[in-house]
């Protein structure tokens, strides 16, 4: 069990490094998601359903899904912006 | 009358909710204008009854009593503290409207009034919570109204400024809530009362010296920056300067007081004065806000924007709230209130003052205010008598608040030196950029030999409003004896 | 770090006040205009600082001195690492030395807080433990009675939404807060939302048959959220998602017709002031000692736990409101 | 030493993604890289607390009738963290307005550069 916990616990240092110095901003937002799903594992082990249920839907999912919409809106605009140049 | 803090927090959040439904932003102005006086006068009835009664009252939030359930707290010094921001409330608003509706499209006005109101309302709660938690989360919504209130104008340097405003804000609140993150861990509770006694017995016992001190720092550390305490302050010039005038007023006359009444409330209620002393954090505010007098005073000599070199000066005011606090003590206590009553006051009337200028010639630079003031003697005025407030000349508000921190730096003991001669130091520096440029504003034009105009003012309200704030100034700097004994008899039930 | 030991060199030789000659030397042209504004200001005594300064601009600026201010106005005190196009006056030394400066900061600030706060950590009371500071007569009280006295068999959401109600109202208040913020500053008047490309076939048959659940998952998450874990939050959160889906599948233009943006922001407003209004009350009657309580009902039964039911329900109308304004927020653009 | 570490695992973990978030928040030029930063800080403070709450052997909070208050975690910190994590959304997603704006405005993420192009058109209001 505690192996198990201390392998999620180096999981999420290794994606919060790796989403902090990484080039990409859209592996940047991946990896975020993916740190989101494993801090939510961790709290169902540490017995918070409601925390876990929460950062599944808000962090994992509404965040992501705005960092993503920016993203978006932004590649765009640099795609139209090319496209005039 | 126990139930007015309740409602004064209550009634501004509902009465913003309901914005939504106006269909025009001056309705929804003269609607939150309405709500804040009615919360002022409440607010008066309140001081009125605590000084008389002697004493404070709790508020049980719910059915539960008080370690368990979430309470509110008002003795004398929170109800003049709320009674004197929604006065300043209702004047920045008054006073800014005309500039408001120039500075943004009509469809904005009602969402501004809103984020206004909601900022007043934490603001409030901030004043009269008695829950760190609580607290926390209203300076999450001061953070995030204060932001857009910045950003509201439609600039790119004002959006820059906003987004400066909350990197600054989110590193602040992220330290504040890993220090209560820390101190819930050791301690159990979140009320204050809760928490002053553990932490006491924590102090006596010896244990968790380390987390103890160390969330202290956090929340201090947190709170200076939010409050743009000197080495921290590298967001605030730009965020007031490009604000609108309103907004500038409000964000450096209340939003940063609200961060320094938490401050107070940690000091007092939670760590306890002894801790703070022997911790040197008492000692780390005293520099900070000797550091901050002179440095934030010799960036201010150096601007060439108006707005930023009244926003410098806010920078070095909060530093004396510092410097007050530092000296722990209850003379410090009772001086850092009073300073902050007088820049609460004072601020927004040079900052009105400097917008009627502002507005009536066009320019942000002192070459282009040249004589200003003699087109806007109403404006001229009051940034006059607040900036000669502010370099201490008697009988006005700022030669109070600085007799008073003279008085408290007398009674401590090493620090006495350096904070006279960090006052001294800091006058002299605010009259040598204010003096010059009150001599700039009523200075003649070039050839133009025209006397000065004392037409008809073409905004009423914000000259009524510039012409209230010059009373309360006045009266602050008079009114000196009796307003003291009222803070005193506050801090001792704070 | 391979540069490490020439930087040392410099930072010696700079303390030693013998800086090299060349590329970063004395024809640093920066240093040469900070010369001369220091002479200018030796000849025109104090007075030229503030204020007074900006009256004789013109006078300044006939005498060619303007420049000579405005770089000591924008001084090269900020780590800045621009491109140089747009300020052709620094020179790419500088800069490189200023980024490495940044990195190292970045790092010497990142360990420093990691050493305090893992020290702290360790001073901490052990992790798992069951004589915590924590664990006092607060949270005895919450577990023992909190089934009779909030009705709910979550204590969770009997915590937040019962004791300590205020920092949830506070909270969606921050949240009502920050949609209004975000449609102050990206609804403009004119925006128009984006062009619908016509469903994506995976997505839609996907989507179609997920969305019936979804929606399902979170009115069952918010409507059971005394029984079970989750509330108002979580299935708002959910639901939220869910209406972002509809909205990918259906297509904006048939969700903004569903679901126009009037009725979300009514809705979310409605919601707050019912939660005001419906928390207003128990705040009043139970700080006056009036009675009034709501009966709790039996718990574990989902007509129980008083106004928590109620409550959730308009908190869950918040949270899926705002994500879906949000949402909504981010895709429309200006063109 | 190492025990002890053992131990504090969550704690330890927090405080260091504490640390990466504030250092990003704070030295990070790129905008959206703050943003996340912002994040990770805030979650890290969450996962602190939940991790406070946790007790050996303790179970989710859904109360029952006759069990022991010792038998369950702490739910004050899942308290906290709830309250907190719907402010954190609400702090990033104006961030990410704003983001937005300062780009339509800027055609750039970077901060600094950003303050530069801003600084250059200071001189018109």
């Amino acid at each position: 069990m505690i192996v198990l916990e201390v392998l999620l616990l180096a999981v999420l240092i290794c994606c919060a490094l790796a989403t902090v110095l990484g080039r990409g901003l859209v592996s940047s937002v991946i990896l975020f998601m993916s740190y989101s799903a494993v801090m939510s594992i961790i709290w169902f082990l540490l017995q918070s359903p409601d925390l876990a249920v929460t950062e599944a839907a808000v962090g994992a999912g509404v965040t992501s899904l705005l960092f993503f919409l920016t993203l978006r809106g932004i590649r765009g605009r640099k795609r139209r912006g090319e496209d005039e140049g | 009358m126990e139930n007015i803090p309740f409602f004064s927090i209550m009634l501004p959040i509902l009465s913003a909710v309901v914005i939504p439904f106006f269909s025009k932003g001056t309705w929804a102005f003269q609607w939150i204008r309405g709500v804040q006086l009615a919360v002022a006068a409440a607010s008066a009835a309140l001081l009125a009854f605590l000084c008389r009664a002697g004493t404070y009252v709790t508020y049980q939030l719910g059915h539960v009593p008080a370690p368990w359930g979430n309470q509110l707290r008002a003795g004398p010094l929170e109800a003049v503290l709320a009674l004197s921001f929604s006065l300043v409330m209702v004047l920045c608003l008054t006073g800014g409207w005309s500039d408001l509706k120039r500075d943004m499209p009509a469809h904005r006005l009602g969402s501004f009034c809103l984020l206004m109101q909601l900022l007043y309302a934490a603001l409030l709660a901030i004043v009269y919570t008695d829950d760190l938690f609580t607290a926390y989360v209203f300076v999450e919504i001061l953070a995030v109204t204060a932001c857009v209130a910045v950003a509201a104008k439609e600039s790119g340097r004002s959006v820059v400024s906003a987004i400066r405003y909350l990197i600054f804000s989110c590193l602040g609140s992220g330290l504040i809530l890993l220090g209560i993150a820390l101190l819930y861990s050791i301690t159990g509770h979140l009320l204050f009362s809760g928490l002053g006694e553990t932490v006491a017995e924590l102090q006596a016992s010896g244990a968790y010296q380390l987390p103890l001190v160390v969330s202290a720092l956090l929340m201090t550390l947190g709170l200076s920056v939010k409050s743009a305490q000197v080495p921290f302050h590298a967001w605030l010039p730009d965020a007031h300067a490009s604000a609108t005038t309103a907004a500038s007023g409000v964000l450096s006359g209340l939003v940063l007081k609200g961060y320094l009444v938490i401050l107070m409330k940690l000091m007092t209620r939670v760590f306890g004065r002894e801790l703070m002393v022997s911790s040197h954090l008492c000692d780390l505010m005293f520099f900070l806000g000797l550091g901050g007098m002179l440095f934030a005073s010799v960036s201010a000599l150096r601007q060439e924007e108006v707005k930023r070199m009244i926003a410098y000066s806010s920078s070095a005011q909060i530093s004396y709230i510092f410097l007050a606090l530092g000296l722990g003590s209850t003379y410090g206590m009772t001086a850092a209130c009073f300073q902050i009553l007088a820049h609460a006051f004072t601020k927004p009337m040079i900052f009105l003052g400097a917008g009627a200028m502002i507005a009536e010639t066009g320019g942000h630079y002192w070459g282009e205010l040249r004589g200003a003031a003699r087109k806007m003697p109403m404006g001229g005025l009051t940034f006059t008598v607040g900036g000669l407030s502010l370099c201490g000349i008697p009988l006005l508000a700022g030669f109070s608040a600085k007799f008073c921190l003279a008085g408290a730096a007398l009674q401590a003991g090493w620090q006495m030196t350096p904070a006279l001669f960090g006052l001294a130091a800091s006058s002299v520096l605010n009259a040598m950029y204010y003096i010059p440029a009150i001599l700039v504003i009523w200075g003649r034009h070039g050839s133009d030999t025209s006397p000065i105009r004392f037409t008809r003012p073409a905004h009423p309200q914000r000259a009524a409003a510039l012409a209230l704030l010059l009373a309360a100034n006045l009266l602050l700097g008079t009114a000196f004896g009796p307003i003291r004994t009222l803070l005193e008899q506050g801090v001792a039930l704070f | 770090m391979k540069d490490n030991p020439q930087w040392l060199e410099r930072v010696i030789q700079w303390a030693a006040g013998q800086e090299q000659e060349g590329p970063e030397g004395p024809e640093d042209p920066e240093r040469q205009e900070f010369q001369e504004y220091l002479e200018y200001i030796d000849a025109h005594g104090y007075m030229e600082f503030g204020a007074y300064r900006y009256m004789r601009r013109r006078e300044r600026a006939a005498l060619g001195l303007d420049a000579v201010t405005e770089a000591i106005h924008n001084p090269p005190h900020q780590p800045n690492p621009p491109k140089p196009q747009h300020r052709p006056r620094r020179r790419p030394g500088l800069l490189r030395r200023q980024l490495w400066v940044y990195r190292v900061l970045s790092v010497g600030v990142a360990l420093c807080l990691a050493v305090i706060f893992t020290a702290v950590a360790l001073s901490l009371p052990g992790f798992g433990e069951t004589d915590v500071p924590a664990l006092n007569e607060v949270a005895q009280r919450y577990l023992e009675r909190g089934m009779e006295e909030t009705g709910a068999v979550n204590a969770v959401t009997g915590l937040i939404l019962e004791y300590r109600a205020f920092d949830t109202f506070g909270e969606s208040a921050v949240l009502f807060a920050a949609a209004v913020s975000t449609a102050l500053l990206l609804n403009a008047p004119g925006r128009r939302l984006r062009n619908y490309r016509g469903p994506d076939p995976v997505l839609s048959t996907l989507g179609r048959s997920l969305l019936p659940v979804i929606l399902l998952f979170g009115v069952y998450v918010v409507v059971n959220g005394h029984l079970s874990p989750g509330g108002g939050f979580s299935g708002g959160a959910v639901l939220g998602a869910g209406l972002i889906l509809a909205s990918l599948v259906l297509g904006e233009e048939e969700m903004d017709r569903l679901l126009p943006q009037r009725t979300m922001s009514r809705a979310t407003t409605l919601a707050l002031l019912a939660y005001g209004l419906m928390k207003g009350y128990s705040f009043f009657t139970g700080a006056n000692h009036l009675g009034g309580e709501i009966p709790k009902g039996t718990p574990g039964a989902i007509l129980s736990g008083g106004l928590i039911l109620p409550l959730n329900l308009c908190v869950g109308v918040i949270v899926a409101c705002t994500m879906y304004t949000f949402y909504t927020l981010f895709l429309s653009r200006e063109e | 030493m190492l025990e002890a570490i053992l131990q504090q695992r969550y704690y330890i973990t927090a405080v260091l993604l504490f640390t990466i978030g504030f250092v990003t928040l704070f030295l990070h030029p790129n905008l959206l890289k703050k943003i996340i930063g912002l994040n990770l800080m805030d979650t890290a403070v969450f996962l602190f607390l939940a991790a406070m709450g946790y007790v050996e052997g303790g179970v989710a909070p859904m109360l029952e009738e006759g069990q022991e208050w010792t038998a369950y975690i702490n739910p004050v910190p899942g308290g906290l963290v709830l309250t907190g994590i719907v402010v954190a959304v609400s702090t990033t997603a104006l961030f990410l307005a704003l983001t937005q704006r300062l780009y339509r405005r800027y055609h750039s993420l970077n901060l600094d550069e950003i303050l530069i192009l801003a600084r250059s058109g200071e001189e018109k209001h």
